[in-house]
């Protein structure tokens, strides 16, 4: 063995540059977002809880159809209005029951895509991920009710990216737009 | 009362009461020091939600493991299982007797006389120390044995056999102190260093090097963990201890870090010694007790442990048993043999 | 370490009508110059597109991904090098040959799996077994299970891919011998289909556990899995809820 | 008295279950090893734990609602198995995607790419003892994540990509943040290999462990890492460029002895090529569409198609059998990487040591999600 790799093998300098790096995080800034008082803000197409709007669900069951595992489930009947001038019958859809089986969800967006109606009667990106529950089933059994009006679905209803790669536009403006026509999306 | 028995019981008794609470504390706080030192060398913060800044995590933990179930499993050898957290943590605590931290003092005046703070002071301290601290090694390969698990039990064998084997060149490194120092007795070792005014680490700095490699692998720390490797062994020989007996194995680990530690400091940086005794200009310095100098030894040396669990990966167990024995031990041998040629030059 | 040093970069198979001559001229984006149109374009739709190119030279021309896309399809490849040394090299081992999407499938008879195999690795250089897998055809005549082998070889990255029919009860001999990786890849089908290779050094289950009922990708297995009484956590849909039971679903017809 | 000794106690050999439940069996790989001491005589993979036959799910699904399902094959670098499966499923269409799909989708598998290699390195040095890097790494690759997330609303089981293009367009300032991601990245590999490429321990733990020659390496179907790792230089972007992948510059790194210290060096310069794609697919992002114009419902023809992407952990390919005006595969298989190399564990530790077996399923970079489908 030559001198100089004896040497080199008994002063570690390979070990020290180690050393050095790490010594020098230990003043640097951490990365560490402390949870529940900092709170990293979702991106705007994150997909997570449902929201679900009635009003402006066509019943066209697409989305029950897109779901690759099957965890939209709908009920409906059909209803006949008579227009009490005319007499001419109307018929009109009723949903019964809207379920969405959360627990199985996967959560890849498919059902908000293939929603024909303008903005999204289901969309996924409600900023929402906290959803554990202490039950499995139940609780992660959402019905139609419980998809319209649990915490904070109000909050941001729809932030459905455009197709175009633009923002979504205010979902808070979207939500009035929606109500002045009196649930007339379709 | 009559001397004697105060002499030799009563302040005995108090000074072992203070002795294991406090050492049992620092402990305790030295797992507390050891994740937030790594959480800050990996930029995170580390506990920090017991207690203002979490500092009262390790008492949660103690209490933790306090009340948590006592599992024994079915198959396991019951009374080797018992047995073994004892064999660890005594040697690990009774070392203390020992090792001298501070020099006699009065208390601040309280004393009339200048009593010892340590326990005691035998001639052979140095040896005694050594060879308690060798049995700890019985509690680790009777613990992996008699868990009954395979993964505990390569933990005991590979535990054995670096122990064994590091206690040879550490051996070494100390015999070259002892011939510098011309004694066993640990506080004669200081005062040594305080009468050739030298810290024993100048010439000494092989036999510091080793010794340090070898208590690192004594105490089973990074990088030569491999008897707890957790991702190989699932925590080696402890994979079945629980509750309180675990809480054994982990308090004797830490102590022993900190006994190696204050033999660092003992023989080869001055122990209670502030930098330079001999240079009156640094008299300032003197401010600082005693001990807090030994403590921040230890601290440092410590703090260097942590550094090098937070950089480094784990060496394999047969580069283990090359280092000790192909490296370390022909090296440590060469430096006794050139100290105790320099001893004999110099002092004749 | 990383000295370059480029492989040769062929067509994804020589002998597919060559796609990149045929793009469409298009000034002002050269990054946008379309290059993925189908590798298997047949001869007369390039000669289409090159005229449509040239008659709409002044107009923008339209870009493939806006027109109705164009479906490969089969082609007799009997032309084709190594099938042509495979009828040489072994005799009667090939039943047909059919290309589609520039990918060549020689179909071989089940008893001469194992020589055709041996051949191509060692006469023709397909030192590299791809992948090994089959298909359910339940109801077909000549046989219930398609077995597909897809070699690779290094020196032109040429692929092939060959194609053995066996039945319900019939097994077929192993190729392990000549790839070492098609053992586990064998080990699956046979976990996957029930299909026995001959010769095998450890058929056994790999996927599912010893003893499992079934083979899970056979057509007639069902979908919904057997029950195993593995299921920890049951399904438990509030009433009215969850899927719709066939009474139900009788009911509302 | 002629004749071997006999031994005066009896010498076992010693059978360990190594996992399912192991931290370093990267998921529920069981491995059964028949022991000499610490020495590996026989090791033996037990796979199926997480088998939940994806490729059944797949004859019951239309060919965009299979893509979620892909994502969860291996699901440390989504982004490249939907990139194989939307591949396979163009080729049997005919389909061919606007250019500005195929660079974002160059991007997006570039990106995945990175992330699962320092995930990679990250559990690769907690095996070895090196528990800082994990910390390091997971900074960069939470970075990554964002800007998935930014892009498709998903983190880790992305569904990116459908067939015919990509269902969205890159949000505003996406590729500003993303151009600033890897100008930073190459900094961040250096403090890695500060931190492992030259450590002695590092590289006694790795040389020469679990060496696997190029012949063997073919022989066992190796690919990815641990086929470059031997010295072949063969990697399907180049072999058989998809996407756009002819029109970018980058280099394969292989290696020398095909031992665990060079399977590491490739991926890490892996990485940094990764990084050079990504900047010149940044620079060259063309405008236009990102959908072809594709029917509503796909239809496919009478045939089969195999096509293969480039994943981090080797050759991943998808292969369709299709039947005449079928909405969906007859029959869709997947050449998962990691199963076939995993194939080769035992070829790679035998004689070793325990220690050893550790680094090496480290190094052959598996995700069990993806063996056992």
């Amino acid at each position: 063995m030559a001198l100089g790799e004896f040497f080199s093998k008994l002063i570690p300098t390979d070990l020290f540059a180690g050393l050095a790096l790490t010594g020098g995080y230990f003043f640097k800034k951490k990365e560490t977002i402390q949870f529940p008082e900092e709170r990293v803000e979702p991106a705007d197409r994150f997909r997570g809880m449902f929201g679900y709007d009635v009003d402006r669900c066509i019943d066209c069951h697409l989305c029950a159809m897109a779901c690759p595992i099957d965890i939209i489930h709908i009920r409906d009947h059909t209803e006949v209005d008579e227009d009490p001038e005319t007499g001419k019958k109307k018929k009109r859809k009723v949903i019964d029951r809207y379920d969405v089986d959360i627990k199985r969800c996967m959560f890849c967006s498919l059902c908000e895509e293939a929603c024909p109606t303008d903005p999204k009667s289901v969309w996924l990106t409600t900023k929402t991920f906290e959803m554990a529950t202490y039950e499995r089933n139940e609780a992660l059994y959402f019905t139609k009710e419980r998809l319209m009006s649990w915490e904070g679905v109000l909050a941001y209803p729809g932030a459905v990216p455009p197709k175009d790669g633009g923002l979504p536009e205010d979902p808070m403006a979207r939500k009035g737009k929606g109500s002045a026509a009196e649930g007339g999306v379709a | 009362m009559d001397q004697p028995l105060i002499q030799f019981i009563v302040i005995p008794l108090v000074k072992i009461v203070v002795i294991l609470a406090v050492l049992l504390l620092i402990v305790a706080y030295l797992t507390f020091a050891e994740r937030k030192i790594l959480a800050y060398m990996q930029v995170r913060l580390g506990p920090n939600r017991v207690g203002p800044k979490g500092w009262l995590q390790p008492i949660a933990d103690a209490f933790k493991l306090l009340v948590k179930e006592d599992l024994v499993p079915a198959k396991a050898e019951k009374f080797v299982f018992m047995l073994a957290p004892g064999l660890i943590i005594i040697p690990a605590l009774l070392v203390w007797s020992v090792i001298p931290f501070a020099p006699d003092t009065t208390l601040f005046g309280l004393l009339k006389q200048p009593i010892p703070p340590y326990l005691t002071d035998i001639n052979i301290g140095l040896l005694f120390l050594l060879g308690v601290s060798g049995v700890g090694v019985y509690g680790v390969i009777l613990g992996g044995w008699s868990s009954n698990n395979k993964f505990s039990l390569m933990g005991g064998l590979r535990s054995a056999a670096q122990m064994v084997s590091y206690e040879v060149p550490m051996g070494f490194a100390v015999v070259s102190v002892i011939l510098m120092a011309g004694s066993l007795s640990l506080v004669r070792i200081v005062q040594a260093q305080q009468e050739a005014h030298l810290w024993f680490f100048v010439p000494g700095i092989l036999a510091l090097a080793i010794y340090f490699c070898c208590g690192v692998a004594e105490t089973n720390r990074n990088p030569f963990d491999l008897p707890e490797a957790e991702s190989e062994l699932v925590a080696g020989f402890h994979t079945e201890y629980s509750g309180m007996k675990f809480a054994l194995f982990f308090l004797a680990e830490y102590a022993n870090m900190l006994v190696i530690g204050s033999v660092v400091a003992l023989l080869f940086f001055g122990g209670w010694l502030r930098p330079f005794p001999s240079w009156g200009w640094l008299g300032f310095l003197d401010i600082i007790p005693p001990f807090f100098w030994f403590a921040g030894k230890v601290a440092v040396v410590i703090f260097i442990y942590m550094w090098f669990r937070g950089t480094f990966p784990r060496y394999r167990f047969d580069q283990l048993m090359h280092i000790g024995w192909k490296w370390l031990l022909p090296l440590s041998l060469a430096n006794v043999v050139i100290v105790a040629l320099g001893v004999l030059l110099l002092k004749g | 370490m990383t000295d370059e040093k480029k492989t040769p970069q062929p067509e994804e198979k020589p002998n597919a009508t060559p796609a990149g001559d045929d793009r469409p001229a298009e000034a002002g984006a050269p990054a946008a110059t379309p290059s993925a149109a189908p590798k298997a374009t047949p001869p007369d739709e390039a000669a289409k597109a090159k005229a449509a190119a040239k008659a709409k030279e002044a107009a923008p021309p339209k870009q493939p991904w806006e027109e109705k896309p164009v479906p490969p399809v089969h082609e007799d490849a009997a032309d084709d090098p190594d099938v042509a040394a495979l009828r040489e090299g072994v005799e009667g081992s090939v039943e047909g040959a059919d290309r589609f999407a520039g990918q060549v499938t020689v179909a071989v008879p089940r008893g001469k799996i194992v020589e055709t195999c041996r051949f191509l690795k060692e006469q023709r250089g397909f030192a590299f077994l791809v992948d090994l897998t089959a298909a359910d055809w339940p109801e077909r005549e000549e046989g219930r299970f398609d077995l597909y082998y897809w070699l690779h070889r290094f020196e032109d990255n040429r692929r092939l891919r060959l194609k053995a029919v066996v039945a319900e009860d019939q097994t077929i001999g192993t190729v392990s011998a000549v790839w070492k990786t098609a053992n586990w890849m064998e080990r699956e089908v046979y976990d996957m289909f029930g299909i026995v290779f001959e010769g095998h050094p450890n058929l056994e289950r790999i996927l599912t556990w010893e003893g499992f009922n079934g083979h899970p990708l056979r057509k007639d297995f069902p979908i919904e899995g057997i029950d195993t009484g593995a299921a920890i956590y049951p399904d438990v849909f509030p009433p009215g809820g969850g899927p719709e039971t066939a009474e139900e679903e009788k009911e509302g017809a | 008295m002629a004749g071997p000794l006999e031994p005066l106690f009896d010498v076992e050999e010693m059978e360990l279950s190594f996992g399912p439940q192991h931290p370093a069996t990267h998921g529920v790989l069981r491995v059964q090893l028949r022991l000499d001491g610490e020495k590996i005589m026989d090791a033996k993979p037990i796979i199926g734990y997480l088998h939940r036959g994806t490729e059944k799910l797949f004859e019951r699904e239309s060919f965009n609602q299979c893509i979620p399902h892909t994502d969860r094959l291996d699901y440390i670098a989504a982004p490249t198995n939907n990139e194989g499966f939307v591949l396979a499923a163009e080729k049997l269409l005919g389909i061919t995607v606007p250019p500005r799909a195929s660079y974002i989708r160059m991007i997006l598998a570039e990106l995945g790419r990175i992330s699962s290699h320092v995930l990679w390195l990250a559990t690769h040095a907690i095996d070895l003892g090196a528990i800082t890097p994990f910390f390091y790494t997971f900074r960069e690759r939470e970075r990554i994540l964002d800007l998935f997330e930014e892009y498709c609303g998903a983190r880790l089981t992305l569904n990116a990509m459908r067939v015919g293009g990509l269902p969205y367009d890159l949000p505003d300032g996406w590729v500003e943040r993303c151009s600033e991601l890897i100008d930073s990245l190459p900094k961040y590999f250096d403090e890695y290999e500060t931190l492992l490429t030259e450590n002695r321990i590092w590289k006694k733990r790795t040389i020469g462990i679990g060496v696997i020659s190029a012949e063997e390496a073919i022989d066992y179907g190796l690919t990815g890492p641990p086929l470059r790792g031997s010295g072949v230089r063969w990697d399907i972007r180049k072999v058989f460029p998809y996407d756009r992948y002819d029109e970018v510059e980058f280099e394969i790194p292989i290696g020398e002895n095909g031992d665990t210290y060079d399977r590491y060096l490739v991926r890490m310069e892996e990485m940094r090529q990764s990084v050079r794609i990504i900047r010149q697919c940044l620079d060259r992002l063309p405008d236009g569409p990102v959908m072809a114009k594709v029917p509503k419902v796909l239809r496919a023809q009478e045939g089969i198609v195999y096509a293969s992407v480039e994943a981090p952990k080797g050759e991943l390919g998808y292969m369709f059998v299709t039947t005449a005006k079928s909405t969906q595969p007859y029959r869709c298989h997947i050449r998962p990487p990691s199963f076939i190399n995993l194939q080769a564990l035992p070829a790679m530790v035998e004689g070793h040591l325990v220690a050893d077996l550790v680094a090496v399923i480290g190094t052959l970079d598996i995700v069990l999600g993806e063996i056992d489908r």
